[in-house]
């Protein structure tokens, strides 16, 4: 079975959001929360690197291990969803994450969390597939049309890989290859310290 | 330590009888991702769309069915990306991935991303606007190029055209931008520049 | 001391604050300055934090033990005491006879206070806990709403409570004593035990329902809000779950001398009165 | 862009001078980046910041700002004194390069030091990386241009190209990265003060020519004047339209501006925004057209106003000429929205009510594609010409058939054709031009030759020396009928030329005859209409180093600068640096566009950007007893300030503020938020930045000099 995952580049991510706002805006995602987002270490100093991050799917997700009312699951592709209508928003899952994923809404009583939201990696959730719920609830089903998520999709440096495991590792190592190939600057010359 | 907990089945009832579309086993997967793979490498393009596409093409189902894809491009920087706008009944429902567009391959920035927002912004102006005694306030089109055009010719008429400055865009379409420095030569001013001045 | 009070006071900021906002929501944490990326690099600290260490401590306690633990606790202090019942069975003591005036109209109050409100507590908890088994929704949503406001409750004669009885409850040399013979419940004879007012259990319970509600009460507050760091918040959640298995313990044990083990306890809190006899025995050190 | 964004996917080595392109181009980055990896090209970074794109290079260069044109002669002064120069293409394609080592030999690496404060050593070793990773793709944007003397420094770049040879070459070429996104076609409209469309100039000859185009009388335009002569004269430019309105300086036409019309232009992009804010409130009328507000419905107190909602671009059609020319059709995705016209309704309810729609439509009867063809029946200088609506729109139904690499589709409807056709296009079988000035191709295929557009022939006042000014012998597109230079096609059809030629049988003998129509030259090192014939380094007008003042002094002021005076000599003062100490720069975020107008009503750029800032050194704000978040005061020399928030990094050093231009709606530290139409206001409001950049403006193109002035920072 193929399952479903993300890889970020960090070499050719360029800290342009363009992930993040692809998400917001095909999901209908609201102000506040944030399913993905990117990061940038050592920002205006040598060394500056982005890096763009969202839920990962992990293949043993500690967030479903977590969580007091199993509102979290994992469907047979790897792809991590939440069933919005069991959660009760404690924030084990925020807690256990490696990630930071799980966001929340703010809810309407006592201040209280909403229901937990995080990448969906555009497959909706548990909902009918293409219902008006689901598209409130969790915003499109890419995946059940047999498309790429928005993020990766529109990365503008193709720097965010998604889709099978497999073929996202191939093309990262072929990058990294090609990268250390050439007899130029990150090849030869850099390894004999040749200016 | 986690995996007791881990729902291997996506049929599970707990989770509600909700349809839900995984990759196709049936696809001879091994040899196609080669494939794939090879390409993805080729372009720089993370060509793996290219297998959930297929392999879910027995599944294949739209959420906005009936709809077409306008084939637009991008207001915001002079790259020119592409963008697939996705339009059902006359609304713009979302943007698709322009992923083959030779200059972009589907790329955007935030900006570009949620360019969907131009047309769908609260903030837009819903009608011609004036303001009287310091308070904005609607007006109708008729009355606010009549109120203009008056005012513009009654401004010609006493100091000449070039009492007018005409600040052009560069976010037009050039025929518009054509318009704009057509319709200076025609008012009879030079009195006319846009952003790339500046 | 020190500490006691502060969590004294929090009790009391915890009432105060509670209604208004929980201010401690991450999107609204951090000052925002400078590029996106600068934000969420401030953001992803207070986010993840030292997962390695308490997300995945964590981690392995929420999924393997609490929930185990906490079953056990509901099943096997119940059983153990089921068992004493069969085969020791409840004390009885002498209703008719003379009566001593133990509890004053104003502590019984507080004490019904605190313990309907401290039930629910221990109720909704539990639900949270095995959240799974009611199959989550809007029942335990509910349940936590129960949670916090019981907790916003239970504060106040918590609070009265300790002042009340904190003379009493201090622990005295008798108090070895008693737990060595288990406050005499092991057996069937009606031997005077070594406890003043209190016995060396209610005070071991009073401790854990003060103090320990103090800390419950502070950690929750923080729970709830994600008012700290997210690593604060992962230990706070172990703390309120650890400490929450030795509340539920004795909770239990409380509920069951009072409604079983102690024939007519029950009544004894609702009228102030208790037997002679029973003072005698179990608190054979009071001074009436 | 002398090539395209995919070109750059061949380029050996690449220098970026004054552009961030994560930030304000980041799909290029696609290419770079391609580049970078496959290619191992070195990535040079040349700006006063550590950007995002320095980020991702292997060489990042901090320059002071406004001296680029200083590296740049040094870097050729490297080249040519090691003998890096690629000297055949100089022999047969260049014109007045001795005029130019003259000049080059004084800014030895040494110097170029002593001016831009970077090291000798680096500046050798960016001469000799650009050296041996041929062809280099070069590429600046507003850090290079907003400047005093920015034509000068543009020029420079010009000339480091041509002198490693890389121009006309797949992977080399100086690549200019527009801004806006239709800019380049805007650009190519003229919608200028000083040109007709197509860079037709104001001269009479351009006047009757488009006059034929757009069939009126010439007399009847002439008419529309108040004077024949305004006719030539260029108007004001957007740098600088409100002194007209403002009063305060000498003006070169009979009457202030009283009216205004500001149509898709947001301009807090203006430097010293507060006087055109106070143009604003003088003008009798201000007519704003636009989808969102702008700031200057906030801005303008007076009852002046009137805000005409236009629809945005997705709700009207037309195409857009893309940085690397490329010609492509807007489709329109839905009708406009609310009470709003696409730009074409307005245009059309203006011209009628004025009273010469009659003339004005005479050709059009299809919006927008009659206006596609007609100003392509006369932008022949450009070839605007082949790009016919239906070709631009069958490329667009098929740009998957376009080669990511090449450009050029390969099979389906388009063979052959190059990606949106770039200009020049000169006939309606032509590819396009992907490259420009590129001889290793049929000009009906694509290439060209450097244009004849000076003379055959040239005596430099510098030197004396004469020069032929047309290639040399043998220097020629494949199958060209001269094989060597040849001056521009003209009398093909009598009393016209190839640029007036309205039938375009010019241009279609010349393509026949494997010539291209404007000619067969030399690119020119010694420019001799410049007041720089060959481009110098001279002091910013607001410099922070007063000793190199007296050694690189600016120009004289120069009157009749667009129908104002501009002060350059007379602006530069010394003693300026002692109460102004700290350099100013400008520019953009990826969040934000421009003015910010459509971005900061865009809910989710608005969340991820939500503030003005000032970019400051922490070691700079610690001396100054700042903390980071601290709200400061920035003043400007011209009296002017702004209240921002400090933000510390390193990607300034301890003498340069950084501020991006995108907010508006605070004005020198008073919130305009509630001015706005209600309901209308941005999700986010914040200083100008363009309050406080200094008075300067580049003595050609009065471009506003946004990156190089100084200012002093106080704690608020």
């Amino acid at each position: 079975m193929a399952r479903l995952k993300f890889l970020c580049d960090t070499e050719r991510c360029i800290d342009c959001s363009g992930c993040v706002v692809a998400c917001k805006e095909g999901n209908h995602v609201p102000v506040g929360v944030n399913r993905r987002r990117v990061i940038t270490l050592d920002s205006g100093k040598p060394g500056e690197k982005s890096i763009s991050v969202s839920c990962m799917h992990c293949a043993d997700a500690p967030c479903i291990a977590v969580c007091p009312v199993d509102a979290i699951y994992q469907r047979d592709d790897g792809v991590v969803l939440v069933n919005k209508k069991t959660c009760i928003g404690c924030g084990y899952c925020f807690m256990a994450c490696p990630f930071g994923a799980p966001q929340f809404p703010k809810g309407e009583v006592f201040g209280a969390r909403g229901a937990m939201d995080k990448c969906t990696f555009c497959a909706g959730g548990p909902e009918e597939t293409f219902s008006a719920e689901e598209k409130h609830l969790y915003g499109q089903n890419r995946i059940a049309e047999g498309k790429v998520p928005l993020c990766a999709g529109m990365c503008a440096t193709k720097a965010l890989l998604a889709g099978d495991a497999d073929v996202v590792a191939d093309v990262y190592r072929e990058r990294v290859f090609q990268r250390g190939s050439g007899s130029n600057a990150w090849g030869w010359s850099k390894a004999y310290d040749k200016k | 330590m986690a995996i007791s907990r881990i729902r291997k089945s996506a049929g599970d009832s707990a989770v509600g009888a909700g349809r839900r579309v995984t990759l196709n086993p049936k696809v001879a997967r091994r040899s196609f991702l080669k494939i794939s793979a090879a390409t993805a490498a080729l372009t720089g393009v993370a060509m793996t769309s290219k297998m959930t596409r297929k392999a879910n093409a027995a599944e294949k189902k739209s959420p906005y069915a009936g709809s077409t894809k306008v084939r637009t491009i991008c207001t915001y920087c002079a790259v020119g990306c592409g963008i697939e706008a996705e339009v059902h009944n006359g609304v713009w429902v979302r943007q698709e991935i322009a992923a083959d567009h030779p200059v972009s391959r589907g790329g955007h920035c935030c900006k570009g991303a949620g360019a969907i927002d131009m047309v769908t912004s609260p903030k837009r102006m819903k009608n011609p606007m004036k303001k009287v005694n310091g308070k904005w306030t609607n007006i109708t089109w008729d009355q606010a190029i009549t109120e203009i055009g008056d005012k513009l010719l009654a401004i010609r008429e006493k100091d000449g055209p070039d009492a007018l400055h005409f600040n052009g865009s560069a976010k037009v379409s050039t025929e518009m931008a054509y318009q704009q420095r057509k319709f200076a030569a025609f008012w009879g001013s030079n009195n006319i520049d846009h952003q790339a001045r500046i | 001391m020190q500490r006691r009070f502060s969590s004294v006071v929090l009790i009391a900021l915890t009432v105060l604050f509670a209604g208004s906002a929980f201010a401690g929501e991450l999107q609204a944490g951090g000052a925002v300055t400078g590029s996106s990326a600068d934000y969420y690099g401030q953001l992803i600290n207070v986010i993840t934090g030292n997962w390695q260490e308490y997300g995945q401590l964590f981690t392995l306690l929420q999924s393997q033990w609490f929930s185990k633990i906490f079953l056990v606790v509901i099943t096997a202090v119940p059983a153990v005491f089921l068992l004493h019942y069969l085969i020791i069975g409840a004390k009885h003591f002498d209703h008719d006879g003379e009566q001593i005036y133990f509890f004053s109209l104003f502590a019984r109050i507080v004490h019904f206070v605190a313990a309907i409100s401290f039930s629910l507590l221990v109720i909704t908890g539990l639900m949270i806990i095995f959240g799974s088994f009611f199959g989550g929704g809007m029942i335990i949503r509910t349940a936590r709403y129960v949670h916090l406001v019981s907790a916003m409750v239970f504060a106040l004669p918590g609070l009265l409570m300790f002042v009340m009885w904190l003379k009493e409850m201090l622990p005295q040399f008798h108090d070895i004593k008693w737990i060595f013979i288990l406050g005499g419940y092991l057996s069937k004879k009606k031997k005077p035990v070594p406890a003043a007012k209190f016995n060396a259990g209610q005070k071991m319970y009073f401790w854990f329902a003060t103090l320990g509600g103090g800390i419950m009460a502070y950690t929750g507050y923080i729970i709830w809000g994600f008012g700290a760091t997210v690593d604060t918040v992962r230990i706070y959640t172990m703390l309120h779950n650890a400490l929450g298995i030795g509340i539920v313990a004795f909770y239990l044990t409380h509920v069951y001398m009072s409604v079983f083990a102690i024939a007519g306890s029950l009544e004894s809190m609702k009228t102030g009165y208790k037997p002679k006899d029973e003072v005698d025995i179990l608190h054979s050190l009071y001074k009436y | 862009m002398t090539n395209s964004l995919n070109d750059m996917r061949h380029a050996k080595s690449l220098i970026f001078i004054g552009s961030n392109a994560p930030e304000a181009h980041p799909i290029s980055m696609q290419h770079i980046l391609h580049a970078k990896e496959k290619n191992n090209a070195p990535i040079i970074v040349v700006d006063p910041r550590r950007t995002k794109l320095a980020a991702k290079a292997t060489d990042f260069v901090r320059i002071r700002p406004g001296t680029d044109a200083a590296f740049m002669l040094g870097l050729i002064n490297v080249i040519t004194t090691n003998g890096w120069e690629d000297k055949e293409f100089i022999r047969t394609r260049v014109s007045g390069y001795e005029e130019l080592l003259a000049v080059t030999k004084d800014y030895t690496p040494e110097a170029v030091e002593e001016i831009t404060g970077i090291s000798a050593e680096q500046t050798r070793h960016v001469a000799k990386v650009l050296a041996e990773n041929r062809p280099t793709s070069l590429t600046w944007c507003m850090g290079g241009t907003q400047h005093s003397i920015g034509s000068s420094i543009t020029r420079t770049f010009c000339l480091l190209q041509l002198v490693l040879g890389n121009m006309g070459k797949s992977g080399g070429g100086t690549n200019i990265f527009r801004g806006h996104d239709n800019v380049q076609g805007a650009t190519d409209m003229c919608v200028l003060a000083d040109n007709l469309p197509a860079y037709y100039g104001l001269a009479e000859g351009s006047w009757k020519h488009w006059c034929r185009v757009w069939d009126v009388d010439y007399e009847w335009i002439k008419s529309r004047f108040p004077k024949p002569e305004l006719m030539q004269l260029p108007g004001f430019s957007l740098a600088r339209w409100y002194e007209g309105v403002l009063g305060e300086e000498k003006l070169y036409q009979d009457t202030p501006l009283k009216a205004m019309i500001q149509w898709g232009c947001g301009a807090n992009s203006n430097s010293q925004y507060n006087r055109v804010v106070q143009a604003y409130n003088k003008l009798e009328l201000l007519v704003v057209v636009d989808p969102f507000p702008t700031m200057a419905a906030a801005a303008c107190d007076t009852d002046n106003i009137y805000l005409l909602p236009s629809a945005s671009q997705y709700e009207t059609s037309g195409s857009v000429t893309s940085t690397s020319r490329q010609i492509q059709w807007r489709h329109k995705v839905v009708d406009p929205v609310h009470n709003s016209k696409d730009d074409y309704q307005i245009m059309e309810l203006l011209v009628n009510k004025l009273g010469f729609a009659d003339k004005f439509y005479k050709n059009i009867k299809q919006v927008p594609e009659d206006l596609t063809r007609e100003l392509g029946r006369g932008a022949l200088t450009i070839g605007y010409n082949g790009q016919t609506p239906e070709r631009i729109k069958k490329h667009m139904e098929n740009w998957h058939t376009f080669d990511i690499d090449s450009l050029q589709a390969i099979g389906g409807p388009c063979d052959g054709d190059y990606y949106g056709m770039p200009w020049p296009c000169w006939t309606d079988e032509h590819p396009g031009t992907p490259i420009l000035y590129d001889i290793s191709k049929p000009v009906a295929k694509g290439g060209l030759p450097f244009r004849n557009r000076f003379g055959n022939e040239k005596t430099y006042d510098s030197s004396g020396r004469t020069e032929n000014q047309l290639a040399a012998k043998g220097v020629c597109n494949p199958g060209s009928e001269v094989e060597g230079g040849y001056s521009e096609f003209a009398e093909i059809v009598p009393g016209t030329n190839w640029k007036t030629d309205l039938s375009q049988k010019t241009l279609k003998v010349a393509i026949a005859r494997g010539m291209a129509p404007f000619g067969n030259a030399r690119a020119r090192c010694v420019v001799w209409n410049f007041p720089d014939q060959v481009p110098i380094h001279r002091e910013p007008l607001h410099s922070p180093r007063p000793d190199l003042i007296a050694k690189y002094p600016t120009y004289k002021d120069k009157q009749k600068h667009y129908r104002l005076d501009t002060r350059f000599e007379s602006e530069q003062n010394p003693e300026l640096v002692k109460e102004f100490p700290y350099v100013i720069t400008t520019g953009r975020m990826v969040e934000h566009m421009g003015a910010g107008a459509e971005t900061r009503s865009n809910q989710y750029l608005a969340e991820l950007q939500p503030e003005m800032y000032a970019e400051i050194n922490p070691r700079l704000g610690n001396n100054l007893g700042f903390r980071d978040g601290d709200m400061v005061w920035i003043e400007s020399p011209e009296g002017s300030k702004i209240k921002v928030k400090a933000f510390f990094t390193e990607r300034v050093d301890e003498k340069t503020i950084f501020l991006p231009y995108h907010f508006a709606g605070v004005l020198m530290g008073e919130s305009l938020i509630d001015k706005y139409p209600e309901g209308h206001a941005p999700y986010v409001v914040g200083e100008c930045g363009n309050v406080v950049t200094n008075y300067g403006y580049d003595i050609i193109t009065q471009i506003q000099a946004t990156k190089d002035g100084l200012c002093k920072v106080s704690k608020a």
